[in-house]
């Protein structure tokens, strides 16, 4: 019984230790951070900081517009994939299509990134216009990296809908579209939900890939078209964090820009997690 | 017939939008291989960088693998561990509740805050410099939630009747968890793991904070010295390199690493597939 | 054995064998030949008492200097290695000034207020240099670009934007600029901006390398780079109508000169020492002209 | 068998002999939670004879059984009064191993439960648990468990094959040899061949009557006729409580309470 009681106080350890981890992540960020947690921090429209201008306003509604479209396009094309796979295609077709994707979820973003820059981003000022580092780009790249893992994740909250219900809607008449629409999606929409915040999550805290195609502007502005240069949250801490000078405000400024992520990042998973865990109770 | 008339429409756009996953999804693959394979040369593969466009890639694949291997050495068993105590010894209550809640929270942490906190705290805080140690423990800070979600999802899937036949046999729950529930729940811990690997070997921001940000020309001789990667060296190369012969360095870089990727992912999924399954029947 | 204790082991093996594969291939390659070296090299009487590591860090402007510099000592002193990064002045400063890098490198001088934060750092001088504006080489107006201080603080600051208005094509100028901690920004706001801020909607890219690589994949734009980056895909414009070359740095007509250093917290310890004496000895400085930039003799 | 052994539920004419007895429980009650699922529990089970428990579904006949070797303790809203006696040794003292106690006590579930391994690592299990032999003496081990469970002939040719390519009859065969190679005294059946066809059920069945020269044997079914082809003693079980006990011809020819007699002419459970 020692022995066991030993094991189990170790184990306990090692289970905090990722709490840990988190704890001092939050303390120190919050530490360094939130003496320029201020409304002219969030609200303010002018980030140079060499004037000591330390607005992120513009920053955030830019990250907010590339995060969102990537979203809108992943869902767009990914959803109906994910109800395709699950619904609609012989099982052969499926397991090729399902493992080739489960497959390059997670594929290095910094490949992403690289294709961006060197494919995307001349394409783009040759065929649509502006500089190519634009919003557009953005969207484009972030569609990419959230995108396997949104199709994953809404087949699977597809298919553990139980056959049953398929089978009964469909007895009574139904087409599969409409079983599909009436009876699939209601039941799997929390998982698909879920999916999507995570995704949001997971573009929002992405750094290098935006980082090499959305343009980085001197002093960003508030986007007006899908064209313009931005700055992402992640982008400004990555080019600006090597050099900003110990105990100045414009480290400071950096940090708490981390925790701004942070805690959009946290309250994301928050929402996701609530969503999951209503799942479970139904 | 209206209805079957929209069934047919709406089919015809599922197959619309899932012909543009297919096309879509592989192009970076296919790109990547197509530029990258007249790149991959023995010279290439175990040269050393030379200024920014010419040389090889051998430091950084090197770094690369004894990043993740580092990574894995140290976020796996804690991982595993945790997943343990949480299925197996933790009851639902507050400390349990909160030490799941901040593992979640963990595994959504964008990566450049990950890379900040390793900055801060394991190379100036610690002093461990910017270095193959400071990326490594950094690294697996961003697996280990990533770890222990899988390792409790397969831990959570061996039967109860498994625990239930060993206590039976007079089992004390330690050896019941080591000697039944993880060699049952290994297949499902491995592909947790791989996965993470696949994760940690394609992060650029934790290395470039935390690992090195330079184009190294050596492997790395200890755990403190500054060690170069492959996502490190494309972003150097992709961003800076602005010849040819950059270009076909940055293609050729980005297959070996998409190479390392995929033999990660590819094993993760067949030991999934092959195993999982068995252990349902 | 069962089937499955089969499949974790094959798993198990085909991990061990990816890892040592890798790990023996890197053996025989290197450490053969890094052994062998060193054999030759003590047999010829060579020393081989610096051992240990380096690791270098800021101004993208000296990145080239330290690189070559860095293989070529490493290739006589087989057991250090020689880590360079870049980052820009501002991040080589603090780098240094902080300790996480044992050199740090500036293409500027210190500000008062870095010396404020980090006192204890001693700056060497390891060459000079001055800044280029740099236009694409299919641009129209590449070879016979020719600005004035004036203008070009009128380019950068968003008030020129049309190409048409220096003779060109009728296209935006697209301005790309450095970060704020970048060296060669802050020497190129002091000689060419006249206090004007730079444009709000230039393309921040934070290394030469990146612009240099901006302006070489884009018709329209613009930059100022280190002359060290100074190549074929690129045309530098003259200023004031002298040519950017590094003979009319030498004789003071083209107007922006610096100088360019190396940092170390403290005194430089022995083998830092030994670094630096070399990017500043004969052997370096043959690398700083190589490089498009000047000895500092 | 003798008729002469028989008590009803009068606690007051309890006289169990600890000594003699196997298997006494003693004033005991069980709690899941709120739940009082066994209510004082008075029975006294003999050596080499089998045992059957019979119910309705809920009536505690499982959760009696697991109580035999604390089983139940893993569950943790369970709390329990009371004592139970194996060879005169209460087991619930505090200073109990349970270990030990579950190693003289073995079990096999109602559904055929073999670990994941070949057949020879799933009977070797509990003799490498507790360091019983090694080498060839472990061979003799499984060897001897695996006759004891009549299976050796069947599988000798493959003791290195996984058991889940057994079938379900030959699955709950290992798992009754995997009891048996700990060398245990008791052996509690949970319903064994509820998940089984009538072919296994009847090797089973047989497989039981020869234990009990060994072993003692509890069975827990809810299958009449299994009851009554095997048992020597039945117990019939309602809502937590035993409503009658005794030698098996007499339970089913002539039982003494109302509920029992219903039970067993079908008229419910």
């Amino acid at each position: 019984m020692r022995t066991e009681d030993i094991i189990s106080k170790i184990l306990f350890l090692c289970a905090s230790f990722s709490a840990v981890i988190v704890f001092m992540i939050t303390v120190f960020l919050l530490q360094e951070g939130v003496r320029m947690l201020n409304p002219s921090f969030l609200f303010g429209k002018t980030w140079s900081p060499h004037r000591e201008l330390f607005g992120i306003f513009p920053t955030l509604v830019g990250t907010l517009c590339v995060v969102a479209g990537a979203v809108v396009i992943a869902t767009a094309i990914g959803i109906p994939s994910a109800i395709f796979l699950s619904e609609f295609s012989p099982f052969w077709v499926r397991n090729i299509i399902k493992s080739s994707v489960e497959l390059i979820v997670g594929i290095p973003s910094v490949v992403i990134g690289f294709f961006g820059l060197t494919v995307l981003v001349p394409f783009i000022r040759d065929n649509v216009g502006g500089r190519g580092e634009s919003i557009l780009a953005g969207w484009i790249v972030l569609a990419f990296m959230i995108l396997p893992n949104l199709i994953t994740i809404a087949e699977d909250s597809l298919r553990a809908v139980p056959r049953s219900y398929r089978e009964a809607s469909l007895a009574l008449g139904a087409t599969r579209w409409q079983t599909v629409r009436n009876v699939v999606l209601p039941s799997a929409s929390s998982g698909i939900r879920a999916a999507l915040v995570l995704g949001v999550g997971r573009a929002m805290g992405e750094t290098m890939a935006v980082l090499m195609v959305v343009g980085n502007p001197e002093t960003p502005w508030i986007p007006l078209g899908i064209l313009d240069r931005v700055r992402m949250l992640t982008s400004t801490i990555a080019i600006e964090f090597s050099y900003a000078e110990w105990g100045s405000s414009h480290q400071y400024a950096l940090f708490a820009i981390g925790v701004v992520l942070f805690f959009m990042v946290t309250a994301l998973n928050f929402i996701a997690t609530f969503v999951i865990r209503r799942k479970n109770i139904q | 017939m209206k209805e079957a008339q929209k069934e047919k429409a709406v089919r015809g756009l599922l197959y619309v939008t899932v012909g543009l996953s297919i096309v879509i999804l592989p192009i970076i693959v296919v790109w990547v291989i197509a530029n990258g394979v007249g790149a991959i040369s023995l010279g290439f593969l175990t040269g050393r960088p030379y200024r920014f466009e010419y040389g090889g890639i051998f430091p950084q694949i090197m770094g690369s693998i004894y990043l993740v291997s580092l990574c894995t050495l140290f976020g796996a068993p804690l991982g595993i561990a945790s997943a343990i105590y949480l299925s197996e010894y933790a009851s639902d209550n507050v400390v349990t509740r909160t030490v799941r809640f901040f593992t979640e929270t963990l595994a959504g942490m964008p990566s450049i805050v990950i890379g900040l906190f390793g900055l801060e705290f394991l190379v100036y805080y610690l002093k461990l410099k910017t270095s193959l140690l400071a990326g490594a423990i950094s690294l697996s800070f961003m697996m280990l939630p990533w770890t222990i979600r899988a390792s409790e999802e397969a831990i959570n899937v061996v039967p109860k009747e498994y625990r239930e036949a060993s206590l039976a046999m007079g089992a004390t729950k330690w050896q019941t968890i080591l000697r039944v529930v993880l060699p049952a729940a290994i297949p499902g811990i491995m592909t947790g793991v791989l996965l993470g690997m696949g994760k940690a070997i394609g992060e650029t921001a934790v290395v470039w904070l935390t690992a090195g940000s330079g184009l190294e020309a050596f492997v790395p001789r200890t755990l403190k010295s500054p060690t170069g990667s492959l996502p490190m060296y494309i972003y150097l190369i992709a961003t800076q390199g602005h010849t040819a012969e950059g270009l076909q360095n940055a293609f050729g870089a980005s297959l070996v690493l998409l190479v390392m990727f995929l033999a990660m992912s590819v094993s993760a999924l067949f030991i999934r597939n092959h195993y999982l399954r068995r252990l349902g029947s | 054995m069962s089937n499955q204790n089969q499949l974790i082991t094959y798993a198990v093996v085909a991990l061990v064998i990816g890892a040592t594969v890798g790990y023996l291939a890197a053996g025989p390659i290197t450490y053969n030949k890094q052994i062998q070296d060193l054999q030759n090299q003590l047999a010829a009487g060579g020393e081989a008492k610096l051992r240990g590591s380096l690791s270098i860090a800021g101004s993208t402007t000296i990145l080239p200097i330290a690189q070559e510099c860095a293989n070529l000592f490493m290739e006589q002193h087989l057991m250090v290695d020689i880590s360079v990064a870049g980052g820009g002045s501002g991040a080589g400063v603090k780098s240094a000034g902080s300790g996480e890098v044992d050199i740090g490198e500036a293409s500027r001088n210190i500000k008062a207020s870095e010396l404020l934060s980090y006192p204890d750092l001693v700056a060497f001088s390891v060459a000079k240099d001055s800044v280029a504006v740099v236009i694409n080489s299919d641009n129209p107006l590449a070879g016979d670009l020719d600005l004035t201080f004036e203008q070009v603080s009128e380019i950068f600051s968003g008030e020129i934007t049309n190409w048409s208005e220096l003779g060109g094509p009728d296209h935006e100028i697209e301005v790309y600029t450095r970060e704020e901690g970048s060296g060669t920004r802050a020497v190129f706001v002091d000689y060419a901006m006249g206090g004007k801020e730079l444009a709000a909607n230039a393309g921040v890219k934070p290394s030469n390398g990146e612009m240099r690589a901006a302006v070489a994949s884009n018709q329209y734009g613009i930059a100022y780079v280190s002359f060290g980056y100074i190549d074929d895909t690129v045309s530098a414009a003259s200023i004031n109508g002298v040519e950017a070359v590094v003979e009319n740095v030498n004789n003071g007509q083209y107007p922006i000169t610096r100088i360019l250093w190396m940092f170390t917290k403290g005194m430089p310890d022995e083998l830092e020492a030994a670094f630096i004496e070399y990017v500043q000895g004969p052997e370096g400085q043959a690398v700083v002209e190589d490089l498009g930039y000047i000895s500092i003799y | 068998m003798s008729n002469t052994y028989m008590i009803n539920g009068d606690a007051a004419a309890f006289s169990p002999r600890l000594a003699l007895d196997k298997v006494v429980f003693k004033g005991f009650n069980l709690w899941y939670g709120d739940n009082h699922v066994l209510k004082d529990i008075d029975i006294a089970i003999k050596s080499n004879v089998v045992t059957a428990f019979m119910g309705p579904s809920g009536c505690g006949k499982s959760t009696l059984l697991r109580s035999i070797d604390r089983m139940n303790d893993i569950i943790p809203s369970c709390k329990t009064e009371g004592d139970v006696y194996i060879d005169g040794r209460n087991i619930y003292e505090p200073d109990e191993d349970v270990y030990e106690l579950r190693k003289t006590v073995g079990m096999v579930f109602q559904k055929p439960n073999p670990f994941p391994m070949s057949i020879y690592d799933n009977i070797a299990y509990g003799p490498r648990l507790h360091k019983m032999a090694s080498g060839e003496g472990l061979d003799k081990i499984v060897e001897e468990s695996l006759r004891g469970a009549v299976l050796w002939d069947e599988v000798k040719d493959r003791l290195q094959e996984n058991a889940f390519g057994l079938s379900g009859g030959q699955q709950q065969r290992v798992c009754i040899a995997r009891a048996l190679s700990i060398n245990p005294d008791i052996i509690l059946m949970d319903e064994p061949c509820s998940a089984l066809d009538p072919i296994a059920t009847i090797k089973i069945e047989a497989l039981m009557r020869e234990l009990k020269d060994k072993y003692t044997v509890v069975l827990v079914t809810h299958n009449l006729q299994q009851a009554a082809r095997v048992s020597e003693m039945t117990a019939f079980m309602y809502i937590g409580e035993i409503i009658e006990f005794g030698a098996t011809s007499d339970v089913f020819e002539n039982p003494q309470n109302e509920l029992t007699e219903n039970y067993i002419t079908g008229r419910f459970g």
